[in-house]
């Protein structure tokens, strides 16, 4: 059942220091920034955080990481023009990076949402990435397993949000939200718009409810779309 | 006991009480299917998601309150699962998994099956409950095939829902028409699930599957000790368990 | 590159004997049955037939079958209180019967159209339908390893479909067919009606375009549903 | 050679022709990159669905024709990605795998990661254009790490796309800066994927991959045999290629 948090201070006030973090995003589309910006204000630390980069910028997952408050990464993609903060972190030996194949990492985590205790995938076959791990040959073609990746937390940017807790995104910021939804103890949305039951189409859903515990609208919420797009 | 689930308990939904907020009534005799049905229903938290199976589990939605906040989820990709339909409402792509057409409930969302059996799997449905044709000491249940050598197998979502739901609740007569209990040591059917019922609702009695053995937390018009006789594993009744007279 | 078939005829015709095909549909919910009336026409034979059923009444599946084009079913639930033609070419012996658990058989075809080589289900674990199989303990829990489904055709039914063949279903008839459209070499859907590119909001298409290579609005299409709904 | 595509070529897209419609000039020197970008779309067929790696491949979008009918896949997320956003089509929701705004086209669709990247996975692209640091004689892709050992390695979808596309086509200098040929025996860098590329179009000659070797499809501005010592793998010339003059 889901839970309309007042703030984003109150939706991430029970993240504990060393809680495992599923936080979505590609670059900044789609990442929670709010959320996470509450995150930096509440104190957690020592935090595992997964995400396909580490932070752009100053903001969102950039600041969680200036202030030292991340203890590892998961990601694809560390190294952009704007990952400073990672990049002097990860230098300095201050931060753990497990780096993953975006496919791979997308698939790891449907995993762990689904159920699923592991699956053999071609990605990385053959490369660094792939070391230690156990290979299969299946109908001619070489495969590595994989596990899945759990979270105690989920933190996601969403578009619209019915007090079912069934979420909607906008265009390419729906990346990873749907899938790490599904693979947290608790996921919490930060979304434009909370609109009663039924005000969402059912046909048109995203993310169902069942995935979804706590729904915040962030006081601050700049949201880019026209209002049409709802 | 229950199988671990691939995500861990939702903190959002209390957790399944292990006792019945108000003592069943322990009247005259064993309970028919729709009382039964009551107290299913009663043991199912503010806020589950929920699955009940074809038949008499179906019978659980009608005693859940409209404030229970209760969510029912059908596997061919359905959640907020309103009442059958009648008349006009009845659409011939708006069914349940026992092919009857439904109804649809303000904030309901429709998903593909890989999608639904990932939510089962996953371990997302709080409750799933299921009819059994023997359930064992250890909660492994059979209730897909009598292996009857010529019966025609089917399963369906049976063993996704058995082994896929936090919890798993069986809804069953505890005796066969010949009088033998279908609570067993060890299932002579074949299985649907290993491990994985945590209870069983009976005429007779409300069964706990424990890790260290079956519990007994109420009994419906028959004492404790004319249970233990009908039942042919060792059986402990729970603290405060009010036993019915037989 | 989506094709529109003029008839239901034309969209099937170069089925051949012996293929493997993934049909849609729970019950006749989803089910196509025009394309497969317009196959038993047809005179494909020895088929090889993946769905939840096995067919019910006279119709579509279950006119195949009684038509004595199916050689084997790969299936979760055949028999029901309307199968009756299955029900008599099992007996006889003319059709062979895979059962598979309802989650794994809609997660093989998943991994089919996902290229994933394999993956470890709890479903079924200490069970008939997975003896034979590789069994796994992963993080203190049982798995058995399933293998892809995949097929040569896939036969869908959708609702509205675009130009560009993305595709949208109706309530519960969606069930099979987003996940049987990525899994076969060529995906045929027979729809309610086909609209311009761009007649599909972006956010609401449920089967991409690239799934789908046929559509076809059947000349005897009743639909059930209200114009509104669409 | 191309892996083995999860699901068979789909026959409503023309299989990628094996020698161009129309032959290269084969003028005066090497292509730029504009010239080759131009190469590379004209060998992508009326209607496929093609991911354009970030940099170099980028460029191929200018070159296919409105009436191509190809689709644009970007990994996080769409089909039918349209050119590069300007003043107020900007929008920070819609970004492609480089995270540059872009635009929508008439019949585009969004999906989440695990479903872009099984779309992928599953064969479902029939090609993907990316750049290099080596390809091997083999097919064998180093395109995301140089080894070095003070650099942060970052892979994003490189993996899954190289191993993932029914056809990859590399596009890439062919030389280094130094004059070293980056079409190798054996890839020194940390491989990408294993036996992926099929074609490898640089400024100085197109190179299919083989299953028995290497063979130049044409090449610009070079004579085969002035092309065989700047490459230190066996090289055949395709029948019917019309070499360049060197």
């Amino acid at each position: 059942m889901v839970a309309i948090s007042p703030t984003v201070e109150a939706a991430v006030a029970d993240i504990p220091d060393g809680a495992t973090i599923l936080v979505g995003g590609f670059g900044t589309a789609g990442q929670p920034v709010e959320l996470l910006e509450a995150l930096v204000r509440g104190g957690a630390s020592g935090l595992t955080i997964v995400n396909n980069n580490a932070g752009n910028g100053e903001v969102g997952l950039a600041a969680l990481i200036a202030a030292g408050r991340v203890r590892k990464i998961i990601c694809s993609f560390p190294r952009q023009h704007d990952s400073h903060h990672f990049d002097a972190a990860y230098r300095a030996g201050a931060i753990e990076l497990e780096l993953v194949p975006q496919g791979n990492l997308a698939e790891r985590i449907r995993a762990a949402g689904a159920g699923i205790g592991a699956f053999f995938t071609p990605t990385g076959y053959g490369t660094p990435l792939a070391e230690g791990k156990e290979v299969r040959e299946i109908d001619g073609r070489h495969y590595v397993l994989e596990l899945p990746i759990r979270a105690d937390f989920a933190l996601i940017k969403a578009h619209v949000a019915d007090e079912a807790g069934n979420l909607t995104y906008r265009k390419t910021a729906r990346n990873f939200g749907p899938v790490m939804a599904t693979a947290a103890t608790t996921t919490i949305a930060q979304v434009s718009q909370v609109v009663p039951r039924g005000g969402i189409d059912p046909e048109n859903v995203v993310t169902p409810g069942i995935f979804v515990d706590r729904v915040v609208v962030p006081a601050t919420a700049t949201e880019p779309h026209h209002e049409e797009d709802q | 006991m229950s199988t671990l689930p691939a995500v861990p308990a939702d903190p959002a939904v209390p957790a399944v009480p292990a006792a019945p907020a108000v003592p069943a009534s322990s009247g005259s005799g064993p309970l028919g299917r729709d009382a039964l049905a009551a107290v299913v229903a009663r043991d199912i938290p503010i806020g589950a998601y929920v699955n009940l199976g074809i038949g008499q589990p179906t019978l659980v939605s009608n005693h859940l309150p409209p404030d229970s906040g209760v969510t029912l989820h059908t596997e061919n990709g359905m959640l907020g699962m309103g009442p059958e339909a009648t008349g006009d409402e009845v659409d011939p792509d708006l069914i349940n998994a026992g092919k009857i057409p439904v109804t649809e409930l303000p904030g309901a969302s429709y998903f593909h099956h890989a999608d639904s059996f990932a939510m089962m799997r996953g371990g997302h449905l709080d409750i799933c409950v299921l009819g059994a044709y023997q359930v064992s000491q250890a909660g492994d249940l059979a209730n897909w095939h009598t292996g009857a050598p010529d019966a025609i197998p089917a399963v369906g979502g049976a063993m996704d829902l058995a082994t896929g739901a936090r919890d798993t609740f069986v809804m069953m007569n505890l005796l066969t028409r010949e009088g033998e209990s279908k609570l067993v040591e060890r299932c002579r059917y074949p299985l649907t699930g290993v491990a994985c019922v945590s209870r069983v609702y009976t005429d007779l009695a409300v069964f706990l599957i424990e890790p260290d053995g079956v519990v007994v937390r109420e009994t419906f018009g028959i004492s404790f000790e004319d249970l233990c006789d009908l039942v042919p594993i060792p059986l402990r009744l729970a603290e405060g368990a009010r036993p019915g007279s037989a």
